[in-house]
């Protein structure tokens, strides 16, 4: 007998929340910017991130001079990627892993900053290692990473 | 710079299959399944994973492996089994992709079933376009 | 073509290109391994829960070849070769006419609530069955004829705000 | 089936960035960094991850924020704060393209930088094809 869509099907168990959920997700009203942060954390939690993005929005609208509030709307707000100008002469990387495949296990452990086959600062603080790489002049940028194990192809 | 794919489908994004938030689900048929499911892609996970109540539904059952490693997973360490289970990417439009994929079944899987890297993605050409919210695939 | 290196590494890729590996399945690939000969499948097997637990994939696809090479009838080692071996992708012909599934995502979005928690099959706009038992509410479906694949869906916890 | 792509660049798969295995991994500058790191293309996850160290040198210090919940993550509750840091894919070939993420950063995160799905992946349009190992992208 197939299922009789008109009332709702017998084996349906009516969730006792659902009425209630909708109630109490309702925003606080604008009592205070405190409380409306708050909330926003709520829906961080709850992973709930586009719920999070748009009350940030209303947020800013209530609250338009609070840092905070400003700066969540800011980071929330989803991204927009846009095709820019080459900065770099284009290349493959393929020297720097050949690199990291031969010699990564003797650096276990350090930052290592290469640019094509050549080793440009390797220390196990990865901004010292960058710090020294940039003494030295290359036509692009190097690849930055921490030498490990590599598994061999 | 163009890809030709043979298949595509609607993505789910954001999507909630009963407790598990999946944040980019698609729809494949799992072995003998009547219907498709909702897996998650997941390009950071090594294995497909599957529930065992997926894989005894999918005509897979059986039951842990002491020779198979545990799998490292947010739940913990999950114990189970590899076993190799044919999919099939449902596609709204063109043609469908078949692949034996290499799964990690286990009882102790508290997640969504899962597509992942090895033995999966890997193997096939797949893009996702936020725009029309279209997944592509094609074979390699 | 995953990239075969210049000096060929202890543990090769099972290639599908590589004409010992059957297209169809995967299954096959040259395998050249530095493990000792040891005398037992048993050790043999734990090499391969070795490779595996150390996420090293590509070798443990290698040495399961291995395994096959050396204990053709062994069960266990039929078995890791089988699963193991890379899959190969095919295009296959349509069981069902190509649709989206629009209607149900917009079923979905407007009495999705009323079903929270439960397993419901639809096809477009018709909710064929509601179950808390996902075989249930598969099985409640078969009886209501449709010409297209049902969508199936475990209706989740109803989102806050 | 036809895709556009402005850019593309090789990916690495299973490459190790110290202890860590990285499945899918490209390279990207994050911010004002004078170099690329690399990063764990990751569908699976919610936000981009970056340690503490990978922000500052991009330009981006900075401590706990105690209103962000802590992330759940297989190295268990980890703390940080929320960041929006351009990313820039340096292709290989064709055009570079730039999304500023949201990114969730901490001191605490002790895996590698991450590439995930909201705020970064969810907007871009992207492709990986294992035949050529080549992760492709392009703007909506």
């Amino acid at each position: 007998m197939p299922v009789l869509l008109e009332a709702p099907p017998t084996s349906h168990a009516p969730d006792d929340r659902g009425a209630d959920i909708s109630a109490e997700t309702q925003p606080p009203a604008p009592v205070s910017a405190e409380a409306d942060l708050a909330h926003l954390t709520e829906l961080l939690a709850d992973h709930d991130i586009d719920g999070a993005r748009a009350w940030s929005q209303e947020l800013l609208r209530r609250w338009p001079e609070n840092t905070e509030v400003t700066h969540l709307a800011y980071v929330l707000a989803p991204p927009v990627a846009r095709v820019v100008p080459r900065k770099y002469p284009p290349r493959r990387r393929d020297l720097e892993w050949e690199w990291l495949k031969e010699h990564g296990p003797e650096y276990a452990g350090l930052w290592v900053v290469l640019y094509e086959d050549r080793l440009l600062a390797a220390d196990p603080d990865p901004a010292k290692a960058l710090a020294e790489a940039r003494k030295i002049p290359c036509p692009g940028p190097p690849l930055l990473h921490l030498a490990g194990p590599v598994r061999k192809k | 710079m163009l890809r030709t794919f043979t298949g595509q489908a609607s993505y789910d994004s954001d999507v909630y299959l009963g407790p598990h938030r999946l944040l980019v689900a698609v729809r494949v048929t799992i072995g003998d399944m009547a219907t498709s499911a909702l897996l998650l892609l997941d390009t950071g996970s090594e294995w497909c994973v599957l529930s065992e109540a997926n894989a005894a539904q999918a005509g897979y059952p059986g039951e842990a492996d002491p020779e198979t490693p545990p799998l490292h997973s947010r739940f913990g360490l999950i114990y189970g089994r590899i076993e190799r289970i044919p999919f099939r990417f449902v596609a709204d439009v063109g043609e469908e992709l078949v692949l034996d994929a290499t799964c990690f079944v286990s009882a102790d899987w508290p997640g969504p079933p899962v597509l992942g890297w090895k033995g999966c993605l890997e193997r096939m050409r797949f893009a996702l376009d936020p725009a029309d919210e279209m997944f592509s695939f094609a074979t390699l | 073509m995953p990239v075969l290196l210049e000096a060929p590494s202890p543990t090769p890729v099972a290639d599908p290109a590589d004409p010992v590996v059957d297209p169809a399945t995967g299954i096959g690939g040259c395998v050249r391994t530095d493990a000792p000969a040891p005398p037992s499948v048993e050790a043999d097997l734990a090499h391969l829960t070795e490779l595996l637990a150390d996420h090293d994939i590509e070798g443990a696809r290698a040495w399961s070849q291995e395994l096959l090479r050396r204990w053709p009838d062994h069960p266990r080692a039929q078995h890791w070769a089988y699963v193991l071996a890379p899959t190969v992708a095919r295009v296959v012909p349509r069981k069902y006419p190509p649709r989206r599934r629009d209607l149900e995502r917009e079923w979905l979005k407007q009495h999705g609530h009323e079903y929270a928690g439960l397993w419901v099959v639809l096809y477009e706009d018709r909710l064929l069955a509601a179950d808390p038992e996902r075989a249930k509410a598969v099985e409640l479906a078969r009886q209501v004829p449709c010409d297209g694949e049902p969508f199936l869906h475990h209706v989740g916890p109803i989102p806050k705000g | 089936m036809i895709r556009s792509f402005t850019g593309s660049m090789r990916y690495q798969t299973e490459v190790y960035q110290g202890p860590h295995r990285l499945l899918v991994a490209v390279e990207v500058l994050i911010g004002d960094s004078s170099a690329a790191s690399t990063l764990l293309l990751d569908t699976g996850s919610e936000w981009c991850v970056l340690p503490e160290h990978i922000a500052g040198e991009a330009g981006y210090p900075g401590e706990i924020n105690p209103r962000i919940p802590p992330l759940h993550s297989r190295f268990g509750l980890i703390y940080g704060r929320i960041e929006r840091i351009p990313f820039r894919f340096v292709a290989d070939v064709g055009a570079e393209l730039v999304l500023e993420a949201t990114c969730f950063v901490s001191e605490e995160w002790p895996g590698p930088p991450v590439l995930g799905w909201k705020g970064c992946l969810e907007r871009m349009r992207f492709a990986l094809d294992p035949a050529d190992e080549t992760f492709y992208f392009a703007p909506l």
